[in-house]
């Protein structure tokens, strides 16, 4: 019943240049921040609604956010802020989206579970666990058909393993070759329910990858080192012609599954076993080792905190959005009519 | 009688029916141990054990498919699809296996199911978790559809469904599982397909189902203050159909307002009014007026959505448009 | 000029819009390299390659789904669902996503595609292969909805619906694709929520879609000679719906009768019906009549499905019933 | 794209006894001239609408339907009518069905493709690819549930295994530990298109086994020893206790997909190679090198050939159904009515 055991990643033959690196913490850390704001609002009753935190989870949205090109395509769940945020869109407009305000990203018209920025080819955020991987399949079908040289990369959870959705995308994309890269971030829970206590094996995702003609991968999802890794192989395979592959991260999400939830299901010696690994102190604790200043890294962190002040400023700053946009965009420029 | 909220009047039914009957099982995402997202389920691991509670994957195709099985085969389960536009992620087996088997198998097979589920918008969940769909089973044959808008009648309709010997749905809208209401401490059993009038006036007849009820209830407080009486009815099935008593007041009243909170077409309130324009057009003095949310996806933010679902003025305003 | 079979016109619909447009691809199951299991994508896979026609396997979702993605970076898809009842097992991909998307992102994400369908009874083929579901979709929210009863209109709104910028979903009824029209041999494009009023009579409107318009059209000429003339209105899109061209007759006539494959509730008649009672009940001089298959599912004797489906004596029964 | 070669069973050890065997040779016989008269009744215009003949298969459905105790639950596809006369229904009804008479086996209501014998425990045959894998969970569980000893036997083909239901079927069926036999029949093509084309890997059940932490099995399904054999040790596992099994059984459909299909898109050579091994001759041969005289196999199948037209005769005989049932059993006795 409780969650397997990290696979821990093989130590780093080469590691990423520093200034790669600097970048991963700058991202984790931002991210990091961004969503501890984002929780203090939710708790003033600024964001509404519901919000999905990746608090805990940051190395793999840095690791594979770092290792994709600016033509890449990325698919996410509704626990979707660092992935957003991880192609370079803007904090104010997400903050915005969170608060549903006239300056979210999508004028508040989808929320924080479906953060989209197509002009960052973040393609979406998706509430219905598992649909994504089939739509994230057709973004890479187009991207072959239309002879680029695009990736897409969808991520999920543990839990998406287990619906139907899940095995038709990975057998589609593996039969049609398509260059794709499938990311399951387990972090052992889905909701409220461990993913041991519903699954047939012990790793949702890469034991399953077999049963689609694909090489098991799992890597050290607190590790950004390792999953820029893992994710650079994945993403230069497909975008080689390589086809799929199906990464599984291990890895904890430190709060509840949404919202206030404390998460207080889960045993407390698990809970502590991972907070211990926190991606972020790790990575730092490692640059440090490597000779980086702690100057460097406090002006990253202070540059972060003043990053997410202003977004939160300016998206406070936002009205409501109009209501006139209720009826809009059903339709292609002709808002929600449906009579002739 | 004891005050409880909608969210422990569900708890009660199921509770209710699994002490009375071992055939009763539980299945669902989060439904044990956590007792479901909105709590609906809380203590029913503990109270029936896990011979009886069964926590599933996120498999919503194997959920209803291991309910459907365990039906023909005589048990009488209780699934639960966590937000009901996860119905379209198996809706096959809703429309095409569990609706249509007793009558392919021409009778052989009986469905002795429920599959409760958190239907609506008013919680900015956004697009994908704020769907009013009980119309979506309305429309296909073989399935009956259940919506109560108390704690009293969420603990009658559930035990009536659990004892229906056919497939029911049954929908709990999700803005209302905080609301509040008196529940009887004896056994509640109530009666699927009859509605409940409850509020009576003799200018205009307001239909309305789960959240919408006391949005028209109050739309009609708001008329009155204006001198216009109005009958209130509380659907809460949708088949069977109630349709003696709408056809009754609107042929007191004359005229017709449906008030739902789907999207614009083919939802509940199309079928009432064109019941009504079929079998009692000459009992009308004025337009039917259905008030719904316009033909739009649910949005997120708490102003947009507020904005987009049926309130109050716009029923008040649904009422005078019919009495023109 | 040249007479073809509605199975012919969709190929031929579909060869003329990927002649076009190199953007235009094909998906779905057996559609390629065996023509469809209806042989209406015949030679497509001959004259255009593999590179813009290919077969799936049996996963509707993932086919929706690579429509879905491959529609929001460049492509135009047109995906093949063989049966519409099939599209349960990927209605999620068709509600939640598909209709959706455009809305939630604000208008970032277009989504021009065309799922095409077979739809309907009339060929025995049994519950799980004879529904009706155009209504389904046109309960939601961000999809067209068309459904052709010519090959000549199976031409035009095909490709009105791939140059059109929404997802559209082209139904084509299967009792249909054997039936033969002329079609024009230059390139012909239609237009999507534009009725058609394929015959004019002072007494009473009869509104019917696809299968159920050459029904229609025969109950006209019965009517006729007991000398009842009728107007005859194919629908030919539910979304966009042609409200005016229904509400123009119906001002002439008084009387309004929809004649629909789908069972009782909640079709499309229920809402054109209650359209006309909403804005126009005030110019009917009767009930308006809806005349649909009884709320069952399809059972697959042909006898029995024959008296199921709405047959032409059902339908001057029922323009009779209007003139009450 | 050709369908991947048949995995031979290993030889039998200890065969099955002789009244065991000639029960298969006699199903066998029964289903194959059931089904070529009813090809005969759908060119005559007799059988209306479809129907999926198991031609060729007929080793599987009758090797597991031997294998099961009469408290057994059968689920079965469109292609179901082997697996319905194997559990004893009577032929008069299934043809009467066929027929769309009043004497069928659901009174026309169903049609070739739902064929159903609640009494024989034939729960019903489904006829969207895929979904009756989940429903048969459900018979199993609650046999569980109810503290029996039923088997649950759940009958799908190749191209059943790419579909959703399929995987969340298999995953349930294993974490809940189900009394399920899983019974891939695997005859290579899925409609009109080879399985190998759409499929990741080269056995699309047995190759997926693991993803359920289930041991591969695949079985010569032209072997009616074989099937036998696989069947009983597979059900007896699920009666002891033992969880589900999923077999793959290689076979194939001599003629085509339905109704008047000739097949004729299969290459020449790879439907050669399978009539040569049509299991009935195959089996015949075998029985008469075991000592079994020819005399008794010439009495099975001219009392097979008698059934057949008798049950034929009883069909033909039979009236349309009564219009009135259209409306009866939508839902119990209530029949069609929506209102009150
Ligand atoms: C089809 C579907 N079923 C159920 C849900 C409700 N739900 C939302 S998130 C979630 C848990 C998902 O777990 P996992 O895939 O591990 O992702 P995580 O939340 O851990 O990131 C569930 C059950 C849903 N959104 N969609
Ligand atoms: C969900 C779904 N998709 C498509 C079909 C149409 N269809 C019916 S049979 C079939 C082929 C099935 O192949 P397989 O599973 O190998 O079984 P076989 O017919 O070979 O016995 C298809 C595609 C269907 N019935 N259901
Ligand atoms: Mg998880
Ligand atoms: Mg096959």
């Amino acid at each position: 019943m409780t969650a397997t055991a990290p696979v821990t990643a093989p130590l780093q033959v080469v590691p990423p240049a520093q200034d790669v690196r600097l970048r991963l913490y700058r991202m984790m850390v931002e991210m990091r921040d961004f969503e501890k704001r984002a929780y203090d609002l939710f708790l003033q009753g600024l964001v509404k609604g519901t919000s999905h935190l990746g608090i805990g989870q940051e190395a793999v949205a840095a690791g594979f956010g770092m290792a994709m090109r600016p033509e890449d395509f990325t698919f996410a769940t509704y626990r979707g802020h660092n992935h957003t945020l991880a192609r370079g869109v803007a904090m104010a407009p997400v903050m915005a989206e969170l608060m549903g305000r006239q300056a979210g990203l999508m004028a508040g018209k989808g929320g924080s579970m479906h953060l989209t920025s197509v002009a960052h080819r973040m393609m979406g955020s998706y509430a219905i666990v598992g649909a994504h991987l089939t739509v994230a399949n057709g973004a890479a079908w187009s991207s072959k058909l239309r002879g680029t040289s695009e990736v897409t990369v969808c991520f999920f959870g543990d839990g998406a393993s287990n619906i139907g959705a899940f095995h038709e995308a990975l057998n589609l994309a593996a039969v049609w070759h398509l260059p794709m890269v499938f990311v399951c971030e387990n972090n052992h829970w889905m909701e409220y329910t461990p993913i041991a206590s519903v699954t047939a094996v012990a790793h949702p995702a890469a034991d399953r990858a077999p049963a689609y003609g694909l090489t098991p991968v799992t890597v050290d999802g607190n590790d950004a080192d390792a999953t820029y890794e893992a994710a650079t192989a994945a993403v230069e395979h497909a975008r080689a012609g390589g086809g799929p592959s199906l990464i599984e991260a291990e890895t904890y999400r430190h709060g509840g599954h949404s919202r206030a939830d404390p998460g207080t299901y889960r045993p407390n010696d698990e809970v502590q076993e991972w907070l211990a690994r926190d991606p972020i102190p790790l990575y730092r604790g490692r640059l440090i080792a490597a000779g980086v200043s702690e100057a460097v890294l406090v002006g990253i962190e202070q540059t972060s905190i003043a990053t997410v002040d202003a977004a939160t400023e300016e998206a406070k700053a936002s009205p409501p959005p109009d209501l006139s946009i209720i009826e809009s965009d059903v339709f292609t420029g002709e808002g929600s009519s449906w009579r002739r | 009688m004891a005050e409880m909220t909608f969210r422990e009047a569900v708890a009660r039914g199921i509770a209710q029916e699994m002490d009375r009957d071992p055939s009763v099982v539980l299945l669902g995402e989060d439904i044990g141990a956590a007792g479901g997202v909105f709590k609906a389920t809380a203590g029913l691991l503990e109270h029936f054990g896990p011979e009886r509670v069964f926590d599933t994957p996120i498999s919503e195709q194997a959920i209803l498919g291991a309910a459907m099985g365990a039906a023909m085969t005589g048990l009488r389960p209780i699934a639960e699809i966590m937000f009901s536009d996860f119905f379209a992620v198996c809706w096959d087996l809703v429309v095409n296996q569990i609706a249509k088997t007793r009558y392919m198998s021409n009778g052989q097979v009986a469905l002795p199911l429920v599959i409760r589920s958190s239907n609506g918008a008013g919680v900015r969940f956004g697009a994908q978790h704020s769907q009013s769909v009980e119309n979506w089973a309305m429309a296909v044959p073989g399935l009956k559809v259940v919506a109560p808008s108390t704690p009293g009648d969420v603990v009658g309709l559930l035990a009536a469904a659990v004892r229906d010997p056919d497939p029911v749905l049954f929908f709990e809208q999700k803005s209302l599982y905080a609301t509040k209401g008196e529940v009887p401490d004896h056994e509640i059993v109530g009666a699927l397909g009859k509605a409940a009038v409850v509020r009576q006036g003799g200018a205009a007849t307001i239909v309305a189902l789960a959240a919408m009820v006391p949005r028209a209830l109050a739309a009609a407080d708001e008329l009155e203050r204006e001198g216009i009486e109005t009958t209130v009815i509380d659907l809460r099935s949708l088949v069977p159909l109630d349709v003696t008593t709408i056809a009754t007041s609107v042929a007191e009243t004359g005229h017709l307002v449906t008030v739902e909170e789907n999207p614009r077409l083919c939802g509940w309130g199309a079928e009432v009014s064109s019941i009504v324009a079929e079998e009692n057009l000459f009992d009308l003095d004025g337009p039917i007026v259905r008030v719904t949310t316009p033909h739009v996806p649910i949005p997120a933010a708490d102003a947009l959505e507020d904005a987009a679902l049926p309130s109050v003025s716009r029923i008040v305003d649904g009422v005078k448009r019919s009495l023109q």
